[in-house]
């Protein structure tokens, strides 16, 4: 830590700029998680300043919801981060349910637990081929993003999208789970269980994968949560902090699961949280199919062209891979949102937090550490 | 317990700082106080380091074409008592100027350079790239409410002209490539 | 070496038919289509045995893959990433967005029609496409190619104007060097 | 006269059976990596088509003379090492232009055609490639050490600078080097990890770091020969381990099976490896290669 901070001071001074090479990591560089730019400033292969640019990836979301109604603007929801949608669209319904004060069904609640646990395996999934294709482990990302199709498949026989589901919507879920679905994701999380210990044996057991994660990327614990780091990143820093557990949401506060939490604060105790949290989202699902009540599930909306909501706001927060997700939604009394914000984890971790930590650095870590922080543009810039 | 706790919150706020109206119907963790803009670097900072709402949750801003104003939405939450506090304040709509806040949080410095790209904000003491999202963006601030996107992007861009009729075209275009359309994908035609 | 017509048909012929069965895709996720594209490339469905494979920069790639939406910033740099690319080369637009804006119609910040901007050879629709359709698309593309008919490169050169045009349009601040190949 | 004809014909089809080989085993690489990644993965021959397309470009931009001749000093190269290397043991076809003090000559020549590599990436003056090349050469050193130790080792047990030397040494004796002087075979298989840059040594044009650095700008024909270079490179290189520690070989059968067995060490390694740091490689190479490198020598000079 040291020598980051000592770099950090030199820096000020505008010596090192002269001697330093600049360098773009982006926007067309297979190592970038996406459309985005890192512009760094290196000596030799240490790096000594960072900035990135976001932007290329800006459609306005905001701006077009607030010309569609209430229930259209929910279809441009699972496009603000494409691998893991239903946490969005999870805080959307939820902070429409609270603004509205709108029952939400037993039955629709536990589907939506396990449509979260469900896409948080999944999100996990592609999270392991970005970070050991990232240092160079190319098996690794083949093996689990072939392996999530087995998860996009319940996916597509509960909603009919493999990727963008719309499924979580004010009031509910959009359909009940078909028959024997229960059994089918049961037999998924068995195939899952027999997998992992295949992906620990290539990848957390390898000596090379420990000596570049170790060490690297490193955020100071005391800082953290002032740096606005959330999620899996921030229980890297040995800091116990999951929405599900300090706000809880739908039935979280009645399902067993752990938080896992490790010190270190490199990529490699970050890498170790989310193994752990793949282990505890196959377990919550177990519990969500065992006590899953019959019932309703969903609250029908009245019609959509007619549906107005009161005047005030609401915020939704919901713990997605990448860390807190939230909604912001602002309702003048009208069919349309006033506003509605979207707060992505990577808005945080991908600009000040990753310029931050990026100093000090070596030039070949630059890919490894943004996959590691989550770093998802669509999210930075909707 | 939870009613306890906010009580608390809201006379410890309402002692320091005069001028914060508080909000406090709210079933569940939330308290809410509008301030005026003068207040906002010190009420933030006095939340931040004296009653611990260390983590900024969201910053953001709403155009109040109305009523002339712009307003600023602060959230902060605290881990240890769980609960999340909503700061505001309106700033005038056609002279929007803020203080600089990214020593209280390094993130806001991100929220601050959105404030002035889409919303016009003038952030004094703001040091960043002038360009954040847009790039040679010649337009109003994007995200103000007088800014007709649909209008803006039909005079700017290219578009298709839609099909008229609602026909089954897949036919057409089969045998324009001369493939078969399947049996099991007659069924669905229109 | 070769002159008469006949022989230039059965190179052409060859040389088509290598090009059709390796095609190597520029690893440029420009939208949300970029997630559908390690599924593609992975085992289930495995465009590798197409000889569809990954290439890191624009100098070795064949294909360009809009994956979705592009942005008026975004727009500028697929342009330059395009004009480095070595002839013969193909544009392949993916999902919705690039072929009438899709769901983002009333945006300010994103292109609607693709091809004003680059010729582009082969559509694939959907949002998102499944990986059978970015599958069915290289095929189309194959096809195209094996027939002589993907010739977005030429279309390009001949109506560099019209193109440049178009594309200066909306990008205000036009600082690229001249195309050069 | 017609000798030098035959000659020049033989190094012809040296030339094209060590392109079709090499080619092969790129192919059979894909195909491997393939299979252990739970893939079906290409044809085999998928490489000859990459090769012929690449060369039907119908354009290729280059920056620079040096840029321009890079390629081809990565080919000269390759066909130098191929040459003086004996293909097969005893055979007309291939011919033997070795000569007295060879490996000395091979230890040189092995290093001149990344040095003209790096001349031309360093012309195309994107970062990435000259970030690509100093780590190259700095890899280089790292790995020449152990490689140069098993050599130095070899030349002092047995007394002779010559390819053919050595594996007269092991027709007579009846036994292989990879047997009676195993330190030297181990310390230069692990330098063959560095010459090959498969994973974990991969770091010259890691995709995700330097987007496939030195060659970043390269395209068309030039790729192409930089692809075909490789391949008689891998050739080369194989069947000179062939030569020197597996005995050589009497007909193509043989070379290609033994040089396969050998080829399967690297690429399987590489399976199931992540990417070394610059530093961590020249470490590693510098650790337990170079011990057995020097274990090598002690046992040249007491035996």
């Amino acid at each position: 830590m040291e020598k980051k901070f000592l770099i950090l001071q030199k820096n000020t001074q505008d010596k090192m700029r002269e001697k330093a090479t600049t360098l773009y990591i982006g926007p067309q560089h297979p190592g970038i998680t996406g459309n985005m730019m890192v512009k760094v400033q290196v000596e030799g292969d240490t790096i000594v300043r960072a900035r990135t640019e976001v932007g290329y990836l800006h459609r306005a979301f905001e701006k077009l919801q607030e010309r569609r109604n209430w229930l259209q603007s929910f279809t441009l929801l699972c496009r603000f981060c494409v691998p893991e949608p239903d946490p969005v669209e999870e805080s959307y319904a939820r902070a429409v349910e609270l603004l509205e004060g709108r029952e939400v069904p037993e039955r629709a609640k536990y589907i939506r637990v396990l449509m979260l646990e469900l896409a948080r395996m999944g999100s996990y999934m592609l999270w392991y081929g970005g970070q050991s294709g990232s240092l160079g482990l190319y098996t690794i990302g083949q093996w689990t993003v072939g392996d999530r199709n087995y998860i996009l498949d319940l996916f597509e026989e509960l909603t009919g999208g493999r990727v963008y589901h719309m499924y979580i919507w004010p009031g509910g879920v959009r359909r009940d789970l078909p028959e024997g679905f229960a059994d089918k994701v049961l037999r998924t999380m068995d195939y899952f269980e027999k997998r992992l210990k295949d992906y620990d044996d290539l990848m957390f057991e390898n000596t090379i994968f420990q000596k570049r994660t170790q060490g690297v990327g490193v955020i100071p614990k005391e800082k953290a949560v002032e740096w606005g780091v959330v999620g899996p990143v921030l229980r890297g820093c040995g800091i116990k902090s999951d929405i599900r557990i300090d706000d809880p949401y739908e039935v979280y506060d009645k399902l067993d699961f752990i938080v896992p939490t490790h010190e270190g604060g490199d990529i490699w105790s970050r890498a170790l949280v989310r193994r752990q949290e793949i282990r505890q989202s196959i377990r919550i699902i177990r519990q969500v199919i065992e006590n899953m009540p019959s019932g309703e599930y969903y609250n029908r909306i009245p019609n959509p062209f007619k549906w107005t909501l009161p005047k005030g706001d609401a915020y939704a927060r919901t713990e997605a891979t990448r860390g807190e997700v939230a909604m912001y939604i602002v309702s003048d009394g009208s069919i349309h949102p006033r506003r509605t914000h979207f707060r992505g984890a990577a808005y945080v971790h991908g600009i000040t937090l990753l310029e931050k930590i990026l100093i000090g650095e070596n030039v070949a870590d630059i890919s490894a550490i943004m996959n590691s922080l989550g770093v998802c543009p669509p999210e930075i810039e909707r | 317990m939870m009613k306890e706790l906010k009580e608390k919150i809201v006379q410890r706020i309402k002692a320091n700082f005069a001028d914060a109206a508080e909000k406090n119907d709210f079933n569940y963790n939330r308290l809410d106080f509008t301030v005026k803009k003068e207040t906002i670097p010190s009420i933030l900072f006095y939340l931040k380091d004296e009653m611990g709402f260390i983590h900024l949750s969201d910053a953001n801003c709403v155009d109040w074409l109305e009523e002339g104003e712009l307003e600023l939405v602060f959230i902060v939450w605290s881990p240890k008592d769980k609960i999340k506090i909503f700061v505001r304040t309106r700033l005038d709509r056609d002279n929007p100027v803020m203080d600089n806040l990214d020593m209280i949080w390094p993130q806001l410095n991100t929220y601050e350079r959105e404030f002035r790209e889409m919303f016009g904000v003038q952030v004094t003491g703001l040091e960043a790239p002038d360009e954040f999202i847009l790039e040679d963006w010649q337009g109003p601030p994007p995200f103000r409410r007088d800014f007709d996107t649909a209008a803006y992007a039909e005079k700017t861009f290219w578009e298709r002209p839609g099909r008229e009729d609602a026909q089954d075209v897949r036919e057409t275009i089969a045998n324009r490539d001369g493939e078969e359309i399947p049996d099991f994908a007659k069924k669905y035609s229109r | 070496m070769v002159n008469d017509k006949n022989s230039q048909k059965i190179v052409d012929f060859i040389q088509n038919w290598a090009r059709k069965h390796s095609i190597w895709v520029l690893a440029y996720g420009t939208g949300c289509g970029a997630i559908e594209i390690p599924p593609t490339m992975t085992s289930r469905y495995d465009a590798e045995r197409l000889g569809v494979r990954g290439a890191a920069t624009p100098r070795q790639a064949d294909v360009l893959l809009i994956t979705g939406y592009l942005t008026v910033k975004t727009l500028k740099r697929v342009i330059r990433v395009y004009e480095q690319m070595q002839d013969p080369k193909y544009v392949i637009g993916f999902g919705s967005c690039t072929i009438n804006g899709g769901m983002y119609y009333d945006s300010y910040n994103t292109i609607k029609v693709l091809d004003k901007y680059l010729p582009v050879d082969v559509y694939i629709n959907g949002c998102m496409p499944r990986p059978e359709a970015v599958l069915s698309g290289f095929a189309r593309l194959q096809k195209r190619i094996a027939e002589g008919r993907a010739n977005g490169a030429q279309q390009y050169k001949d109506n560099l104007e019209w193109y440049r045009a178009n594309q200066k349009k909306i990008i205000p601040n036009w600082i690229m060097p001249e195309y050069n190949w | 006269m017609e000798k030098v004809l035959l000659d020049i014909l033989g190094a012809i089809v040296t030339f094209l059976v060590a392109f079709v080989v090499g080619m092969t085993y790129g192919g059979l690489n894909r195909k491997i990596t393939a299979r252990v990644q739970n893939r079906k993965g290409p044809p085999w021959y998928q490489n000859f088509i990459d090769a012929y397309k690449l060369s039907s470009k119908k354009s290729a931009i280059h920056h620079g003379v040096m840029h321009h001749l890079g390629p081809a000093f990565l080919m000269v190269t390759s066909v130098m090492t191929l040459l003086i290397v004996p293909v097969l043991s005893h055979n007309n076809w291939f011919p033997n232009l070795n000569f007295q003090g060879d490996l000395i000559f091979l230890l040189y020549i092995m290093t001149f055609g990344p040095l003209g590599m790096a001349l031309g990436a360093g012309q195309t003056g994107n970062p990435n490639s000259a970030i690509g090349v100093t780590r190259g050469l700095s890899m280089m050193v790292g790995f020449e050490i152990p490689w140069v130790l098993a050599l130095v080792a070899l030349m002092i047990q047995y007394h002779t600078t010559s390819i053919t030397g050595l594996m007269a040494v092991q027709a007579h004796s009846g036994t292989w080097l990879m047997f009676s002087s195993p330190f030297a075979f181990i310390a230069a298989v692990m330098a063959l990890f560095g010459m090959f840059r498969y994973s974990p040594f991969d770091i010259v044009g890691a995709p995700t770091e330097l987007a496939s650095g030195p060659i970043a700008e390269t395209g068309g024909k030039y790729l192409f020969v930089m692809m075909s270079s490789g391949s008689v490179f891998t050739f080369a290189k194989l069947t000179l381990y062939v030569d020197l520690f597996l005995g050589g070989a009497d007909n193509l059968f043989i070379l290609i099976i033994k040089t396969f067995a050998l080829y399967l060490i690297p690429l399987l390694y590489s399976l199931v490896s992540p990417r070394y740091r610059t530093e961590q490689a020249i470490r590693w190479f510098w650790g337990w290669p170079s011990f057995f490198g020097l274990l090598a020598i002690l046992q040249a000079i007491i035996f």
